[in-house]
C-alpha cells in the first residue's frame, strides 16, 4: 500500500451528455482514475449549488461538475443557466477564499468518452498535488469531539 | 460582605495569575467600535472603555450551540456519550457588568425550573464572575428602572468599583472569597469610600410598580400590535439578551454517528411556535412581542420569582429598527 | 423502515473481472436497511430477474437497487421486472458498475470499494425514493397544420387519410407554396404545378380537412394534447359563399397594375385577385393595401360587376379558436432579400433576377409564358450567368449554411436555358456542386455534358453594367485562380434559402426553439428530426432548413405519422419525472411565495399560475403550479426555487442530497 | 420635511391611501413609522439620515395587505421596490411611493414606469468605504480571504438580523427553515453560518438593491454586506444591468462568456 | 471643439495634401484636429504578419497616448491606419488577458474606449449638418468614388458601410453637388500592396480601375485612402503605357473634393501636390 494521497472526487453530471460520454469511456475501455464517482442529475441546471458544498464538508476533496456543451442541452437551456449559476457561485466562493482550484466545470458530450476520462485524470492529478481540502473540512467538524474544540468555538463566539 | 481595596496593577497581575494557575478567563476585549467577550490569554487584551459590550455573558453556562450527547449506532445498536462534565474548564469572568451579572440568576432560574440542567449547573459551578460597576451609562440604559444600579451586587461573586488608581473590591459570594483569598496579597484593605459617589447616574425611566400592575393584565391590549409594527421578527434581541434562554435541539447526523445539539432559538422568529400541522399560534409579529415582553415582566416573575429584565439595553442598541424596549416600557406602565 | 434490495451483477465477466462482486454484495448487505444483498451472473437474464421477483415477494422489498450496467441501457428492464413483482417501478434504481467502474478502472481494492461507494450512494437515494405513477394526459384528436405549401399539404393529407381532423391554416388566399411557382422539377423535370395541382384539390375536397386560407395562427396555448389554437381569419372582402369564382371582378378591376408576388413581381395583377388560374380555393380577395376603395374610399367596381353580391367590404378580421392535439409546423422558407447583394447589382440591374423569378420565366403559365426573356427589354438573352451560393455558404455575410437546393436548381434552369434558347451561351459560377440524391449527380453531368453548360469553379466578385452589358467578375479557381469576366445579358442568382418572414414570431407563440438562423430547431438532429423540443408540436418541409421536394414531402409525411401515433391512443402516458410544488400543510399550503422566477427560467411554459382560495372563496395567494403535461423533468427550476418549494420527482433534493452524503460513511 | 408631511396628509384626507410608510425621529437615528391617518403623518421625517430600507414592509402581509399604502423610499428602497414588482409581490394601483432626490428634493413617483426611469436617470450613490474594503479583500491570497471570513462569519449567532431587514427575503419559509434535506446546518457555527450567508448571497444574485441594510443589521457587525455588494458587482460585470422579465439566474444569453469550463 | 487627429506616417509624407484639406475642411467648420503627442507608427502591413503582440502594441500606443492626451475621440485619415487603430481596440476589448499584458508592455494604462472616426464618419458627425449651407461652389462634375480595401473591411469589427457596396462617399459627393455614378471598380485591389515592390502589378490593377471611370467619363475618382491615391495618381505613367492610352482623370481626396465646394482655395487644399492635375479647378 502506498502512502500518496488518494483524493475523494465526486463528479455531477447530466444524465444525457456526460452521463453518456462516460458510458462511452467505459464502452471504449480506456482507463482512468478511480477516485471519481459520478452523481447523475437529469440535467446541469438541476444541479444544486449546496451540493457542492456538501460534498467538502463530507469529505471531497474535488468536484467535477459536467454536461451537455452549450446549444446541445437536451432540455435547451438547463446548461446555460447552469453556466450562469457557476460564473456567479464560483466567484462569490474566491471572494470568501474556498478553493475554487477543486472546482472542474466541464462540457463533455454523449461522443467524448475520451475527454471524460482525461477530465478525470487531470483533475485526480491537480487535486492530488493540492492536497486533501482540510480547511473547509475542519469548519465544518464544529463540536468534533471535545469540550476544548467547544471553548474554541466560544472563544469565536464571543470574540 | 467583604471590601477590599486593588489597585490596578495588582488586579492585572491577579487575573495573569488566576490565567496561570489553568483557568480560562473570559473579558471584554474590542474589536472595531464592538466589545465583546474573549476567553484572553494575555490581561494586555481587556478594554473597559465600553458602557456595554455588544452581547452578554450568558454563553459562558449557556453556550449559543452546545452538544449535550453523541451516538454511534452499529449494527441496530445505539451507543451513547453522555454529556462529559469533566472536561468543562474553571471559569474566571472578568469585567462584566452588574446588569450583566444579574442576569445569570433569571438564567438559572430557568434552567433550574423543572428538571435541573447538567450541563448549565456544571457550567456555573465551575465560573466565578468578576463584576465591575458602571462609571458611564448611555439612554438606553436602565437598569435602575428594573431595580437594578449601577453598582449592584446581585449575581457578581466579586464587585469591583473604580474608584482612584484602583478598585473597591466587595466580596460577595464564597466562590468569590476563595479566588480572592487563594491570592490575597493583592488586595488591601477596604478603601473607606462611598461607593455611590462614583458610579453612574442612570435616570429613571418608567415606574416599575405600575408597569407591574398593568402588564399581566393587557394580553389583549391593542398596544401590542401598534408597538411591534416595526418589528422586523430576527433575533438579535433576544441573542444579546443576558436572559434570554430560548433553545432549539437540533441533530448534526452524519450516516451512523451524530450527536444532539441545543442552539439558541428566539421567540421573535415567525416559525418559533409553528406546528407541524401548519398551525401557528403565535401567528403575528405583534403575538411574538406580546410574547417577549409579558414573559420577561409577567410570566417569569409569577413562575420562578424573578423578572427576565435586568435593564442592560442590549435589546434596544441591537435592534436594527430601533425597538427601544425602555420606550415601550414606559409607554405601557403610563397606560 | 426501507428494505432494500442490492442486486450485484457480475456481467459474465464484464464486472467481475475487476470488482469483487461477492464482497460488494457483502458489504452492501450491512447497510442499515439493506434486506437482501447477492451477486448473480447475469441480473439481467431470466433467473437474474426472477430472483429480483421472488427476492421482492419473500423479504418485501420497498426498494431495489441493481448494481450491473448503465441505466440508460438496462433500467426499464429492471424496473419493469419490479413492476411484475408487485413493486412501484419507480422504486428500482440501476447503479453502473460496468461503464463507470469495472471498464474504466484496473483490478484492485480500489476498484472494489469505489464498487461499494456507488452501491451505498444508490442505496441511500433509493430510500427516498417514493412510489410513482406514470401521468396521462386525455388527447384531442384534431391536427392543426400551419402552412399550405406541399409540406403542410401532404402532412394534412396523410393525418386525415389516417381518420383525424385536420385544420389547415395557409397565411395566403390560396394553398401550394413555393411549388406551386416552379416550372418544372428536378430532377426529372417534370411539370411542378401537374404533380401538385391534384394534391391540392384533395385537400380542399378531403372531409377531414378543414382549410382556412388568408389566415394566421394568432395564438397557441396549452400542450401536447391539449392545444387551444387562436386562428386569425384575416377579412377577404369576398364572401366564398355567395363567390362562384367567376373571375368578372378582377378582369373588371381598373388598380391593374401590382406586381403579382406569384411572379416575384415579373408580372402584374389587380387589387382584386386570385393569386393564379389554379388556385385553391378559386375565389378572389382584396388586397386592402392597394384596393382604391381601401386607399381612396371610392370604387367598388367589383361590387357592382358581381353577380352574386359576394363583395363585402365592411366584414372585419374574425377569430376562431380550436381544440388541438396536435400541431404540424410546415411554414416553409423565402428567398434572400435583393438588397443583400449590392455588389451582385440586384435590385439596381433589372437583368439580375433570382432563381425563383428565373422559375416564373420559364414556367408555361408564367408572364412570359415560358419564354426566356429580359424583364429590361424583352429580348431573349444569348449569355447567361448563373451565381450559385448567392448568400449561402457566406459567413462573412452572416449566412454560413449551405441552402442545399440551388446546385440542382441551377443546373435545371441551365439545362431549361440551354433547351430554350438553343443557340444560348450559360455559364454557372460555382464553389461545389452538391448533388447527392437519387439521379441528382447524373442530371448534373447531363446538364454540363449533353446541353453544354459551361460549369465555372469560382467565386463571382461583382456583376456591374457597361455599355447594356451586365459585366461578371469572377474567378476561375480551376484555372489556378484565373480572374473571369464574362459580358451576360441576364444574371440569376441562387439566392440563399431564408427563413420565412414571420418565423421567429411564429415560434415565439407556440414556445418552440429557432436556431440562430431563425429556422425552426428540430428536438434533435438525428433522432428526432420532426420533433420540436416542445412536445406535441411537428415540423415539416424548409421552415426546419432548406430542402428540396421530395425531402419536404417525406419529412411531411414522418410528422403526419407522429401526429398519428400520437392519436392512436385516448391519453397520453409519459414519465413522472417531472416537477412539483409542495402543498404541504403550513404557510398558508405551500411554501411557494410566488415570485414566479421560475416561470422565466422553465424551457416550457410549465409553470402556470394556480390561486390558493379559502373556504370564502377569497385568493389567499398566489403560487406556482407545474403543469405535467409540459414538463419534460430537467429540474432547473428545483435548484433555482429559493425556499425549496419547488421539486422534482425521481431527482428530488432528498435523495441527490443522500447520495452526495452517502459517500462520508465510507 | 414639511413637504412630505403636507403630501402625505394630503392623501389621507383624499383617501388616496391607508397607511403611510416613513421615517419617524428614533433614539440615535431615524426609525420606521406607520402612520395609520393623517395626523401621524406630522411625525414623518425625510432626509438623507433615512437609510434603512423601508420596502422590507411591503411585503409584510399583516401591515399592508389589503391597503393603499404610500412609503417614502431611499434610492435602494425603489431599487428593491422595482424588483418586487417582477417577483410578483406588488400590485402598482396599491403603492404611492416618493423619492428623495440628491438635492433633497421629494419627488412623487407615481408608476413603476416612473420609478424604472428614476433609477435610470439617477447615479447609485457612491460606496467609496465598501468598493475600498473589497479591494482589500481582492488583495488577498485565497488562503487570507478563506482566514478573513471564517473568522468574521465564525461570530454570526444566527439571529437572521441579515434576513429579516432584507427587502428581498420575503419567503415565508426560508431555506435555513427547511430540514428535508437539512441543507444549512441551522445551528451557529463556523461553516453553517457560512454556507447560510452563501445561500444568502446566491439567492440575492440580480435581485440585490446592494442597500446594505444586512451589514447595518448585524448586530455584531459583521460586513455581510461585503458580500451582497461584491456578487451585484460581479453579476453586474458579467450580465449588465437586469432586464424586466426574470432575473439574472433565471434567464440567460447563449453568448454568455466564461473561461473555467473545459 | 478639439478633437485627436493621428495622420500616420502618409499624411505625413506622400500624401500631405490629404492632412492638409482635412485640417483645413476642419477648421472651416471651426473644430480643431489635435495632434495626438508622440505618436508613433500603426504598424501597418508589416506588424502584423510578423509579431502579433506587437501589431497590437503599436497601435495600442497610439491610442494610450491618445488617452493620456485627455482625448475621448479621434480622427484617422488613412485607410490602414484606420484599420490597424479599430482592429486593435476591438481585439483588445475582446481579449481582457492580451490587453493587461499589452498595456503591460506599454507601461501604461488602457481604457479602450476610444471613438475612432475615419474621414467619413468624422464628416457624417460633424460636418454632414452643415454642409449644404456651407457648399458655395458645387462641385458639378460627374466622378466615381473609390473605397479601396481598408475602408471597410473586416466590417464585423469596423461596422463601417457596406461591404461590397459602399455608399457613404457616393452619398457626401452628391451632397457637394457632384454626380456620383455607378461603376464596376469600387472596392477593387489597387495593388497597394505591391506599390514598390512590382509595379508592374500595380499598373495592371490600377489601370482597370482608372480605365473604367475614364471610360464611363467620370472627370475625377474620389478616394479616401493615401495607398489608393498614390497608386492611382502617381502611378498614371506606368498606368498609362501599360493602358497604351493617356488618361487624364484626376484622382481626388474626398476632403478635397468638399473643401473646394466650401469656398476652400486650390492651395488651402493642396491640390497641387496631386500628379495629374484637375484641369476643372
Amino acid at each position: 500500500m502506498n502512502n500518496e494521497f488518494e483524493p475523494k472526487i465526486l463528479a455531477f453530471v447530466c444524465n444525457w451528455c456526460t452521463y453518456a460520454g462516460a458510458d462511452l469511456t467505459g464502452t471504449s475501455r480506456i482507463k482512468y482514475a478511480s477516485n471519481v464517482k459520478i452523481v447523475r442529475f437529469p440535467c446541469t441546471g438541476r444541479i444544486d449549488f449546496m451540493l457542492l458544498l456538501k460534498a467538502f464538508a463530507n469529505g471531497s476533496d474535488g468536484v467535477i461538475v459536467s454536461g451537455c456543451h452549450p446549444n446541445d442541452c437536451h432540455y435547451t437551456s438547463g446548461n446555460f443557466h447552469a453556466r450562469r449559476r457557476w460564473m456567479l457561485f464560483r466567484s462569490l466562493l474566491d471572494f470568501m477564499g474556498i478553493d475554487i482550484r477543486r472546482i472542474q466545470f466541464s462540457w463533455v458530450s454523449a461522443a467524448e468518452g475520451a475527454k471524460w476520462a482525461d477530465i478525470v485524470n487531470e483533475t485526480v492529478a491537480s487535486i492530488r498535488e493540492l492536497g486533501p481540502y482540510t480547511e473547509y473540512r475542519k469548519a465544518a467538524d464544529f463540536l468534533a469531539d471535545n469540550e476544548a474544540e467547544l471553548a474554541k468555538e466560544m472563544e469565536v463566539n464571543n470574540g | 460582605m467583604e471590601r477590599k481595596y486593588i489597585s490596578h496593577n495588582s488586579l492585572m497581575n491577579w487575573l495573569t495569575q488566576l490565567n496561570n494557575e489553568g483557568n480560562q478567563i473570559y473579558a471584554p476585549v474590542a474589536k472595531g467600535n464592538k466589545t465583546d467577550y474573549k476567553h484572553i490569554t494575555s490581561v494586555e487584551e481587556i478594554s473597559m472603555d465600553h458602557i456595554q459590550t455588544t452581547q452578554s455573558a450568558k454563553a459562558v453556562a449557556f453556550p449559543r450551540t452546545e452538544k449535550l450527547f453523541s451516538y454511534t449506532k452499529k449494527n441496530g445498536d445505539v451507543t451513547l456519550q453522555n454529556f462529559d462534565t469533566t472536561t468543562i474548564p474553571e471559569t474566571v469572568v472578568f469585567g462584566i457588568h452588574p446588569c450583566d451579572a444579574a442576569g445569570f440568576k433569571p438564567l438559572s432560574g430557568i434552567f433550574n425550573w423543572d428538571t435541573p440542567d447538567l450541563p448549565f449547573n456544571e457550567r456555573m459551578k465551575r465560573t466565578t464572575l468578576i463584576a465591575v460597576s458602571c462609571t458611564q451609562c448611555d439612554e438606553f440604559c436602565f437598569c435602575t428602572s428594573v431595580n437594578g444600579s449601577p453598582g449592584n451586587t446581585t449575581g457578581s461573586d466579586i464587585l469591583l468599583t473604580p474608584i482612584k488608581d484602583g478598585y473597591l473590591a466587595e466580596i460577595i459570594t464564597e466562590k468569590g472569597k476563595s479566588l480572592v483569598d487563594k491570592h490575597s496579597s493583592f488586595f488591601e484593605a477596604d478603601p473607606n469610600v462611598n461607593k455611590e459617589e462614583y458610579l453612574a447616574q442612570v435616570p429613571v425611566q418608567f415606574s416599575l410598580e405600575e408597569l407591574n400592575k398593568k402588564i399581566s393584565n393587557m394580553f389583549e391590549s391593542p398596544v401590542w400590535k401598534q408597538q411591534s409594527e416595526r418589528c422586523l421578527g430576527c433575533g438579535a434581541c433576544a441573542y444579546v439578551c443576558p436572559t434570554c434562554a430560548c433553545f432549539d435541539i437540533q441533530e448534526d447526523a452524519h450516516g451512523s454517528s451524530g450527536n444532539r445539539l441545543r442552539c439558541w432559538d428566539a421567540c421573535g422568529f415567525s416559525l418559533f411556535t409553528m406546528h407541524t400541522s401548519g398551525h401557528n399560534p403565535r401567528e403575528m409579529q405583534s403575538q411574538r412581542w406580546r410574547q417577549r415582553l409579558l414573559h420577561k415582566f409577567s410570566y417569569m416573575p409569577e413562575r420562578i420569582s424573578v423578572r427576565g429584565c435586568t435593564g442592560c439595553g442590549r435589546c434596544s442598541r441591537a435592534c436594527p429598527v430601533d425597538m427601544n424596549i425602555a420606550e415601550h416600557l414606559t409607554e405601557i406602565a403610563a397606560l | 423502515m426501507s428494505k432494500i434490495g442490492v442486486f450485484v451483477c457480475h456481467c459474465g465477466e464484464n464486472i467481475s473481472a475487476t470488482v469483487d462482486c461477492e464482497k460488494v454484495a457483502e458489504e452492501a448487505s450491512k447497510i442499515t436497511g439493506v434486506e437482501v444483498s447477492v451477486d448473480y451472473k447475469y441480473m439481467c437474464s431470466d433467473p437474474g430477474q426472477t430472483m429480483i421477483k421472488e427476492a421482492i415477494k419473500e423479504k418485501g422489498l420497498t426498494g431495489v437497487v441493481v448494481a450491473a450496467c448503465s441505466p440508460r441501457m438496462h433500467e426499464p428492464t429492471f424496473r419493469k421486472a419490479c413492476s411484475e413483482a408487485g413493486l412501484n417501478p419507480y422504486m428500482c434504481e440501476m447503479t453502473n458498475l460496468r461503464e463507470h467502474c469495472s471498464w474504466v478502472h484496473e483490478k484492485g481494492d480500489q476498484t472494489t470499494e469505489k464498487a461499494i461507494d456507488l452501491v451505498r450512494m444508490l442505496v441511500e437515494k433509493t430510500k427516498l425514493n417514493k412510489p410513482l405513477s406514470s401521468i396521462k394526459v386525455p388527447i384531442h384528436k384534431k391536427a392543426l397544420v400551419i402552412g399550405g405549401g406541399i409540406a403542410g399539404i401532404q402532412s394534412s393529407l396523410d393525418i386525415a387519410n389516417a381518420g383525424h381532423q385536420v385544420i389547415l391554416v395557409e397565411k395566403d388566399p390560396s394553398i401550394g407554396g413555393h411549388m406551386s411557382q416552379l416550372s418544372e422539377t428536378f430532377p426529372t423535370l417534370d411539370c411542378s404545378q401537374c404533380i401538385l395541382t391534384p394534391r391540392m384539390v384533395e385537400v380542399a375536397q378531403h372531409p377531414n380537412i378543414t382549410l382556412y386560407t388568408y389566415a394566421e395562427l394568432e395564438k397557441l396555448e396549452g400542450f401536447i394534447g391539449n392545444f387551444k389554437a387562436t386562428i386569425r381569419l384575416k377579412a377577404k372582402s369576398v364572401d366564398p359563399k355567395l363567390c362562384t369564382g367567376c373571375g368578372v371582378c378582377y378582369s373588371k378591376c381598373p388598380t391593374k397594375k401590382i406586381p403579382s408576388e406569384f411572379n416575384e413581381g415579373l408580372g402584374l395583377r389587380t387589387a382584386i385577385y386570385t393569386p393564379f388560374p389554379q388556385a385553391v380555393p378559386n375565389k378572389p380577395v382584396i388586397d386592402k393595401t392597394n384596393c382604391t376603395y381601401y386607399t381612396k374610399g371610392k370604387c367598388k367596381v367589383c361590387q357592382k360587376v358581381c353577380p352574386t353580391g359576394a363583395i363585402d367590404f365592411d366584414r372585419p378580421d374574425e377569430f376562431i379558436t380550436e381544440d388541438i392535439g396536435a400541431v404540424v409546423t410546415a411554414t416553409g422558407f423565402n428567398v434572400l432579400k435583393p438588397d443583400f447583394f449590392p455588389e451582385y447589382g440586384y435590385g439596381k440591374y433589372k437583368d439580375v433576377i433570382t432563381g425563383l423569378q428565373f422559375e416564373r420565366l420559364a414556367s408555361a403559365s408564367g408572364p412570359t409564358l415560358g419564354a426566356i426573356r429580359r424583364p429590361s427589354d424583352g429580348t431573349e438573352p444569348k449569355k447567361i450567368v448563373f451565381i450559385a451560393c448567392a448568400g449561402s455558404r457566406d459567413p462573412a455575410k452572416g449566412l454560413p449554411y449551405c441552402s442545399k437546393i440551388c446546385c440542382m436548381y441551377t443546373a435545371k434552369h441551365a439545362m431549361l436555358y440551354q433547351h430554350k434558347v438553343h443557340d444560348g451561351e450559360s455559364y454557372v459560377f460555382y464553389m461545389d456542386i452538391r448533388a447527392a440524391g437519387k439521379n441528382y449527380e447524373e442530371f448534373v453531368r447531363r446538364a454540363i455534358e449533353d446541353d453544354g453548360v459551361n460549369y465555372v469553379r469560382g467565386r463571382v466578385a461583382r456583376v456591374y453594367e457597361k455599355d447594356g452589358k451586365l459585366i461578371v467578375k469572377g474567378v476561375d479557381t480551376l484555372l489556378g485562380g484565373k480572374p473571369v469576366e464574362i459580358e451576360a445579358d441576364m444574371v440569376v442568382l441562387a439566392s440563399a434559402g431564408v427563413a420565412s418572414h414571420g418565423a421567429e414570431e411564429l415560434a415565439q407563440k407556440m414556445h418552440i426553439s429557432y436556431d440562430p438562423y431563425k429556422f425552426f430547431a428540430e428536438a434533435h438532429p438525428k433522432l428526432k428530426p420532426v420533433e420540436t423540443n416542445t412536445a406535441g408540436i411537428f415540423l415539416c418541409g424548409a421552415c426546419q432548413a432548406p430542402k428540396d421536394i421530395p425531402e419536404t414531402v417525406g419529412m411531411a409525411s414522418g410528422a403526419a405519422a407522429k401526429v398519428i401515433g400520437l392519436f392512436s391512443n385516448s391519453e397520453l402516458t409519459r414519465e413522472p419525472v417531472v416537477a412539483v410544488v409542495n402543498r404541504i400543510a403550513s404557510h398558508e399550503v405551500s411554501t411557494c411565495v410566488g415570485c414566479f422566477l421560475c416561470e422565466t427560467a422553465c424551457p416550457y411554459q410549465a409553470i402556470v399560475h394556480e390561486e390558493i382560495k379559502n373556504r370564502a372563496g377569497e385568493v389567499i395567494k398566489t403560487v406556482a403550479q407545474v403543469n405535467p403535461g409540459l414538463c419534460q423533468g430537467c429540474g432547473t427550476c428545483v435548484s433555482f426555487c429559493r425556499s425549496k418549494s419547488i421539486d422534482i420527482q425521481g431527482f428530488s433534493n432528498e435523495q441527490m442530497y443522500a447520495e452526495v452524503m452517502a459517500v462520508l460513511e465510507a | 420635511m414639511d413637504e412630505l408631511r403636507n403630501k402625505a396628509k394630503e392623501m389621507f384626507d383624499k383617501g388616496e391611501i391607508d397607511i403611510f410608510i416613513g421615517y419617524e425621529e428614533g433614539t440615535r437615528n431615524p426609525r420606521p413609522l406607520f402612520a395609520n391617518n393623517a395626523d401621524e403623518t406630522q411625525k414623518l421625517v425625510f432626509n438623507d439620515k433615512c437609510t434603512g430600507n423601508l420596502a422590507v414592509y411591503l411585503t409584510r402581509k399583516d401591515l399592508v395587505k389589503g391597503k393603499k399604502v404610500g412609503i417614502s423610499a431611499s434610492y435602494y428602497a425603489l431599487k428593491s421596490i422595482a424588483q418586487l414588482f417582477v417577483e410578483n409581490q406588488l400590485k402598482e394601483e396599491n403603492l404611492k411611493v416618493f423619492g428623495l432626490s440628491s438635492d433633497g428634493q421629494i419627488r412623487t413617483l407615481n408608476s413603476l414606469e416612473e420609478i424604472k426611469q428614476y433609477l435610470k436617470d439617477t447615479p447609485p450613490p457612491p460606496k467609496v468605504e465598501d468598493d475600498e474594503l473589497i479591494k482589500q479583500i481582492d488583495a488577498m491570497s485565497s488562503a487570507e480571504r478563506w482566514a478573513f471570513w471564517s473568522d468574521e462569519l465564525s461570530k454570526c449567532f444566527k439571529c437572521y438580523a441579515c434576513r429579516a431587514a432584507c427587502p428581498m427575503c420575503y419567503c415565508t419559509k426560508c431555506i435555513v427553515e427547511v430540514n428535508r434535506p437539512q441543507w444549512i446546518q441551522p445551528w451557529a457555527s463556523t461553516l453553517g453560518n457560512m454556507e447560510w450567508q452563501i445561500n444568502r448571497v446566491m439567492h440575492m444574485a440580480g435581485r440585490c438593491s446592494d442597500c446594505g441594510s444586512c451589514g447595518t443589521a448585524c448586530p455584531i457587525g459583521i460586513p455581510i454586506h461585503l458580500l451582497t455588494h461584491k456578487m451585484s458587482e460581479t453579476v453586474k460585470a458579467n450580465f449588465g444591468d437586469p432586464n424586466d422579465k426574470g432575473n439574472v439566474l433565471s434567464t440567460f444569453k447563449p453568448e454568455d462568456k466564461e473561461s473555467f469550463i473545459l | 471643439m478639439e478633437i485627436g487627429f493621428y495622420p500616420g506616417c502618409s499624411l505625413k509624407g506622400t500624401s500631405s495634401e490629404y492632412a492638409q484639406s482635412t485640417l483645413a475642411l476642419a477648421k472651416a467648420f471651426d473644430i480643431k484636429l489635435k495632434e495626438i503627442t508622440d505618436w508613433n507608427c500603426c504598424g501597418a502591413t508589416a506588424a502584423h504578419n510578423l509579431n502579433h503582440e506587437l501589431a497590437m502594441a503599436l497601435p495600442a500606443r497610439v491610442l494610450a497616448l491618445a488617452e493620456k492626451d485627455g482625448m475621448t475621440e479621434i480622427v484617422v485619415p488613412c485607410a490602414a491606419c484606420y484599420n490597424r487603430l479599430t482592429v486593435t481596440q476591438h481585439e483588445l476589448n475582446q481579449d481582457k488577458e492580451l490587453k493587461n499584458k499589452v498595456s503591460e508592455i506599454l507601461k501604461m494604462p488602457l481604457s479602450g474606449n476610444l471613438q475612432i472616426l475615419n474621414v467619413m464618419q468624422f464628416i457624417d458627425k460633424y460636418i454632414a449638418d452643415k454642409i449644404e449651407e456651407k457648399v458655395v461652389k458645387p462641385f458639378d462634375r460627374k466622378v466615381v468614388c473609390y473605397y479601396g480595401c481598408l475602408l471597410v473591411r473586416p466590417q464585423n469589427i469596423l461596422k463601417f458601410d457596406r461591404l461590397e457596396d459602399p455608399q457613404s462617399m457616393d452619398i457626401l459627393m452628391e451632397r457637394i453637388g457632384a454626380n456620383s455614378m455607378d461603376w464596376g471598380y469600387k472596392t477593387e485591389c489597387c495593388g497597394a500592396g505591391f506599390s514598390v515592390s512590382r509595379t508592374d502589378i500595380v499598373a495592371k490593377l490600377s489601370g482597370k480601375i482608372v480605365k473604367d471611370a475614364s471610360d464611363r467619363g467620370a472627370e475625377a475618382i474620389i478616394v479616401a485612402c493615401p495607398m489608393c491615391q498614390s497608386n492611382l495618381d502617381m502611378r498614371r505613367p506606368q498606368i498609362n503605357s501599360y493602358l497604351q492610352m493617356n488618361i487624364q482623370t484626376p484622382v481626388m481626396y474626398i476632403t478635397q473634393a468638399i473643401g473646394l465646394a466650401v469656398g476652400l482655395s486650390k492651395e488651402e487644399v493642396g491640390l497641387k501636390k496631386l500628379f495629374v492635375a484637375p484641369t476643372f479647378a
